[in-house]
């Protein structure tokens, strides 16, 4: 899946998968706001996003990162241009789409158990095989002994953890997250990173994850995305050359190309 | 609330009386249940009431059919329409509402009390005695300051030397009277100069018209306990006592600072009379709405007619 | 009132009922504005043995908290809807708004007799008047919880499947619960307060209606025991609905 | 009420009003229990014009607010200092809770024949007892503004040199500005409702006692001139206080 | 300053530098709660701080590094041990030892000028000095034209070069800053990084400083700490061999020290 790049440069060109499209954005821009106060945050975007990639988003702060995010998972309505997420060309929040944020945003009347099964519960599972799916989830992110605490019981990672479990145990076809792992200390982050790696190499589902860490970025990402500008615009879209579906960051760091591609990517920000 | 059955001569299977703790007949009535011995089929329901303010308001609402409120309210109510009539004048205010003074207060007649301070519960009947006494000394209202004040609350304000007098009604009148107060003025002076006030009977008209003959056994029922009280007025007191939260011989100490009439004694034109046109209690509640029009206390009159109409004395019949 | 400084608590009231005591029995002050606490002691026992005016204590008591609980109810089962769809949809707030801004900060007893003309001497009108004074606190607690919800709290469940109901019944109504109990305490703190109002026409019991009436014979033993009971279930309610909140909202304040 | 659906909340006065108009005017019920807006009307005219039983309106509107201004300035001065110190001290806030907890829930009709005995028939026992339904939410609100300031903020402050009075005079007090706003709004919203009761003695001015004087007389059209005017002036009165919360506290809900 | 060491270990002796001895810590331990509920939170801490240091604290989530800062603030009290800061035993807030955490922690009713103005007010300076001396400083970390904002007004970066520039003013003979930069995104971090190392450059304040980033720390840092353990205690101690007086983290990652110094202390965390 990787292309190869010469060290002098970086590919500029999208990369070319053969998985099914489902993400098409054309021409796309954001304005908040209305009359003086206008303000255009998103500029002329153009993005594909095909079945199974691991798309990477970097980008200075205030880039527009997250409104991007929030147009693809319906929250948000663009100002121009044209989108397409999974077939529909009017996107509204909906349960083939999941979204993770930074801060966990679990319902905090409900048990982790609960708040995994919810959206089994939306889809009017019966109760036994809505409790069977999210008990494995649960168990899969490490959390089988915590079922039963509410969220504040919780520390940052295990609600991390929780909430990203709760959104792949509503099997969506995308998963947007939002620096996810922004708010956790280093060691938790990699504990995460790694689990998020494995689960991911499992189902290979699409992903679309903003950072603001490059070598999280360079860790998870199949395909790196650096965003810039004000009205933000897509700067850089490459494979990620030095891409492996284990490892860690501490061997990814021992790979030659790595201090290069982590300079060229913080210049591109 | 009254439901209706059959003709006119149908006892209602429920009624609704708004009593207030007055010793009249009527508290006597409710007090030995002979109310309840004569109408065994009819459900009694008694309200408690203190004012003749809440009795307007509830017989306005429908909540009572009958009810029991003093001539101010009751002219109040007429001139504001209020479908209910007067059948029945439990008493006759006499010496159980006067104005007291405050010894100390070196106030010896009515027209020293102009710069004091006198308490007085508005829209009352002793409010209108009040007034009317000022007004017979020739004293201007607004020379002297007239506090609205509650009994309990008169009685506080006196025990704290905040009023020097009170035109007030018992238990609360007996206790000023017993901490350094006199009387200056009684309801029965003013009434033997023509200011009279009564605790009446009224009646929801369209309950009268339902049950006529209820209401004439009602007042036989009254008639009784007026007798009663006549043969045995000590006994009656020891009835009272408990209701008036007082002893025997102050209960019958009230009982006699009012006048209470039998039937056949209102049917004198003097009182509620035995035509329209010749009701002396009709004249008293002109009399009465006109004073208050003329202290700025309401604002318009209705003819006398409307007060003659106001008047039922049809039960007052046997 | 922590435990920790329980002994303090005791201390401030023994403190105050010396005071008292001291005071009565000094005779620097009449016995009517004053009454000696064994005076109230002896009324109180009076009042359970004998009851007060035909009713037996237990009656009065009973009388009011009946007169609360239905007008609390009412106020439950209207505020909380209405409420719901106040704070979500902005129009209908903007419909129903001037309403509870004007009437809310009415005096009770300026519009009693209105109440009273319109709905009769009975319970109605009594319980109409606590209703009203509950409604509002509670609706706006209600709409305050509702506009508090994070829109990405919604968002969230809608990317997990949930329909418009399913946001209302399994995001929006719990999201409230902890507002919705700070709403309920004040709530019925002021369908209290206006207990003594709503038993002031027509009634013959209820807690409220002994201390009108007591005081109107002047017995301060009687008031002083009305008093010190409703002070004493006003403290028990509030004390049960902060278990029940610590049971039912356990991540209050921690989220 | 937001502005952008000003058109919604005219749209429900309006029709609030005209359901009022149609149901007086078609005779329905009587005027008695609901007076037509014309005769509503001419009652203020007259009001205005003549004033009310010896006193001019304003007279009435001026004798209501005094007494709720000098019951408000008491509570400010009383609850505010108090309400820092229990904040601070737990110890001190269990010995004044008990009081408050006591006293807070009661129906001041309950202790106002007390507060007459005490007080007079004065201004005084008014003013007590709107000051006493003033205090609580005041310094309830005091307290819970002291107790939330963060304990960092304080270190913080002595880290920069602040001694004890400065941690009161330059961080606590600041601090609970917030909160204090919200509880003043609830502390006249309290003494506001309390408004009819205080009048209910001794008074012959003031918009409590002219609606209660109006009830006593039948006259339901004065009844309804207080109504509206007590309403319109306690939404004055509102927005004069958030207008000052927005100048006093720009930072309020965006810490 | 920098003791040069061997590339396979690092020296393990904390560094001995010339200044005067300003914190001096012994056995100290700290436990929370009592009886069952009793944790052990620092275990046998024993730490000298000198004039001029710049001591960079690395350390797993929950070992204790701000616990440790909030004793040497004053905030805290040691359950054993003894400490000295500033020749006091007791130690207890005081404008000699300034204060920064990771969120800003201004007065919100101050505008920033008021806010930094804070500590010169409490020594009862003349409002005239006051002023002069808090717009120098207000100026150097670059918020002169927002003086006069209130912090609500303010973006996250600007409320940390502020409440920065409010301990500054206060002029104390120490700094403790408990991951000041932690909530802040990539390049605003960077851009205090710098403005911190100037600032340290030119006044050589004592500083105590907390993080959870090992570039951060490498980069700022001539003496570097790292905690670990529960009860936490500190298990490295070392001169940071790669400080320069100016430079980046670009640069500093130039360094062929900087591979290997970085996994070694991620290691001992
Ligand atoms: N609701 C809004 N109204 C007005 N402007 C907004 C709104 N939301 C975001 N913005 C502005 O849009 C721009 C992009 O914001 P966005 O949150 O998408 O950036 P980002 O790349 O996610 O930044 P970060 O890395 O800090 O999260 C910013 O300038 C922000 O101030
Ligand atoms: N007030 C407290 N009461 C009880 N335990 C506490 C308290 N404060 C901290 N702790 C515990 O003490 C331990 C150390 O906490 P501390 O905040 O000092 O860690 P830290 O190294 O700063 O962690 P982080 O990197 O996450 O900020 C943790 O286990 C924490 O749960
Ligand atoms: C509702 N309040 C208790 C505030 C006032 C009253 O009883 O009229
Ligand atoms: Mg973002
Ligand atoms: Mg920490």
């Amino acid at each position: 899946m990787a292309l190869s790049i010469a060290h002098t440069q970086l590919p500029e060109a999208s990369p070319s998968i053969d998985g099914e499209l489902l993400i098409a954005v054309e021409d796309l821009s954001l304005s908040y706001g209305s009359g003086k106060r206008n303000k255009q945050v998103l500029g002329h975007i153009n993005l594909e996003i095909r079945e199974q990639e691991f798309v990477a988003v970097l980008g200075s702060s205030g880039c527009g990162k997250t409104s991007l995010l929030r147009i693809l998972a319906g929250y948000e309505q663009l100002s121009a241009g044209r989108i397409n997420v999974l077939g529909k060309d009017r996107v509204s929040p909906n349960a083939d789409v999941g979204v993770v944020f930074q801060h966990a945003n679990l319902f905090p009347w409900l048990s982790v158990q609960n708040n995994v099964q919810f959206g089994l519960k939306m889809k009017r599972l019966p109760k036994p095989q809505r409790e069977e799916i999210a008990s494995e989830i649960i168990a899969q992110v490490g959390l089988a002994p915590f079922a039963h605490y509410l969220p504040y019981q919780l520390s940052g990672g295990m609600k991390q953890r929780a909430a990203i479990a709760r959104t792949l145990a509503a099997d969506p076809r995308i998963m947007l997250m939002d620096e996810p792992f922004g708010a956790l200390d280093a060691i938790t982050r990699e504990n995460l990173q790694s689990m998020l790696k494995l689960i991911w190499k499992n189902s290979r589902r699409t992903v679309f994850f903003i950072t603001h860490d490059v070598d999280e970025a360079l860790f998870l990402g199949t395909r790196i995305i650096v965003m810039n500008g004000s009205p933000g615009r897509i700067g850089t879209d490459i494979a990620n050359p030095i891409f492996e579906d284990g490892g860690s960051i501490a061997s990814l760091r021992k790979n030659k190309e790595y201090s290069f591609l982590r300079e060229s990517l913080l210049e591109r920000m | 609330n009254s439901s209706k059955s059959g003709g006119k001569d149908k006892y209602p299977k429920e009624v609704t009386i708004g009593y207030q703790v007055i010793p009249n007949a009527e508290l006597l009535v409710k007090t030995k249940g002979l109310a309840e011995k004569k109408f065994p089929n009819v459900k009694i329901n008694w309200k408690a009431f203190d004012s003749g303010r809440d009795v307007n308001t509830a017989i306005a609402a429908n909540s009572i059919d009958l009810g029991l409120a003093g001539s101010v309210p009751v002219a109040i109510g007429v001139t504001n329409k209020l479908p209910y009539q007067v059948y029945f004048l439990h008493d006759i205010i006499g010496e159980a509402e006067s104005l007291a003074v405050r010894n100390s207060s070196g106030v010896k007649s009515v027209k020293d009390l102009a710069g004091k301070k006198v308490g007085v519960p508005f829209g009352s009947t002793a409010h209108f005695s009040l007034l009317s006494a000022l007004k017979l000394e020739g004293l201007d209202a607004s020379k002297v300051t007239i506090l609205d004040l509650q009994p309990q609350d008169i009685l506080a304000a006196w025990q704290r030397k905040d009023i020097d007098g009170a035109f007030v009604w018992n238990p609360i009148l007996s206790k000023l009277i017993a901490d350094d107060g006199s009387i200056l003025v009684t309801a029965q002076q003013l009434a033997d100069k023509g200011s009279i006030t009564a605790d009446v009977g009224v009646v929801r008209t369209a309950f009268a018209n339902d049950y006529p003959n209820f209401l004439k056994d009602y007042v036989s029922v009254l008639d009784e306990a007026v007798k009663l009280y006549r043969d045995k007025p000590e006994e009656v007191a020891k009835d009272l006592a408990p209701v008036l939260s007082t002893d025997e011989k102050d209960a019958l100490a009230q009982t006699k600072q009012l006048v209470w009439l039998t039937s056949a004694e209102q049917s004198n034109a003097k009182y509620l009379g035995s035509k329209k046109s010749e009701s002396g209690f009709a004249d008293v509640l002109l009399q009465t709405a006109q004073f208050l029009v003329d202290q700025k206390q309401i604002p318009s009159v209705p003819k006398l007619e409307d007060f003659q109409a106001a008047i039922r004395q049809e039960a007052l019949k046997k | 009132m922590n435990t920790r400084n329980l002994g303090i608590s005791l201390l401030a009231v023994i403190i105050a009922f010396s005071a008292w005591w001291i005071v009565s029995v000094s005779g620097a002050v009449s016995h009517l504005f004053l009454p000696t606490p064994v005076a109230v002691w002896k009324a109180f026992l009076e009042v359970i043995n004998e009851g007060y005016k035909g009713s037996p204590l237990v009656t009065h008591i009973g009388e009011s908290l009946k007169r609360l609980a239905i007008a609390f109810a009412i106020a439950l089962l209207t505020a909380i809807p209405i409420g719901m769809l106040s704070g979500y949809f902005a129009k209908v707030r903007a419909f129903v708004d001037p309403f509870i801004e004007f009437y809310r900060p009415l005096p009770p007893l300026a519009y009693y007799t209105i109440l009273v003309l319109w709905l009769g001497i009975g319970d109605s009108s009594k319980i109409a008047l606590l209703a009203l004074a509950a409604f509002a606190p509670l609706y706006l607690a209600v709409v305050s919880g509702v506009s508090k919800v994070p829109k990405d709290r919604i968002n969230g469940a809608r990317s997990l499947g949930a329909k418009d109901w399913d946001i209302f019944v399994h995001v929006i109504f719990p999201s409230t619960l902890p507002d919705l109990f700070t709403g309920i305490r004040t709530s019925i703190g002021m369908t209290y307060t206006t207990l003594v109002a709503a038993e002031m026409v027509a009634a013959v019991s209820g807690m409220g209606w002994m201390v009108l009436d007591a005081s109107k014979f002047l017995r301060s033993d009687i008031i002083f025991v009305g008093i010190i009971l409703m002070g004493l279930i006003a403290v028990l309610i509030d004390v049960l609905i902060r278990w029940l909140e610590y049971n039912r909202v356990p991540w209050k304040g921690k989220e």
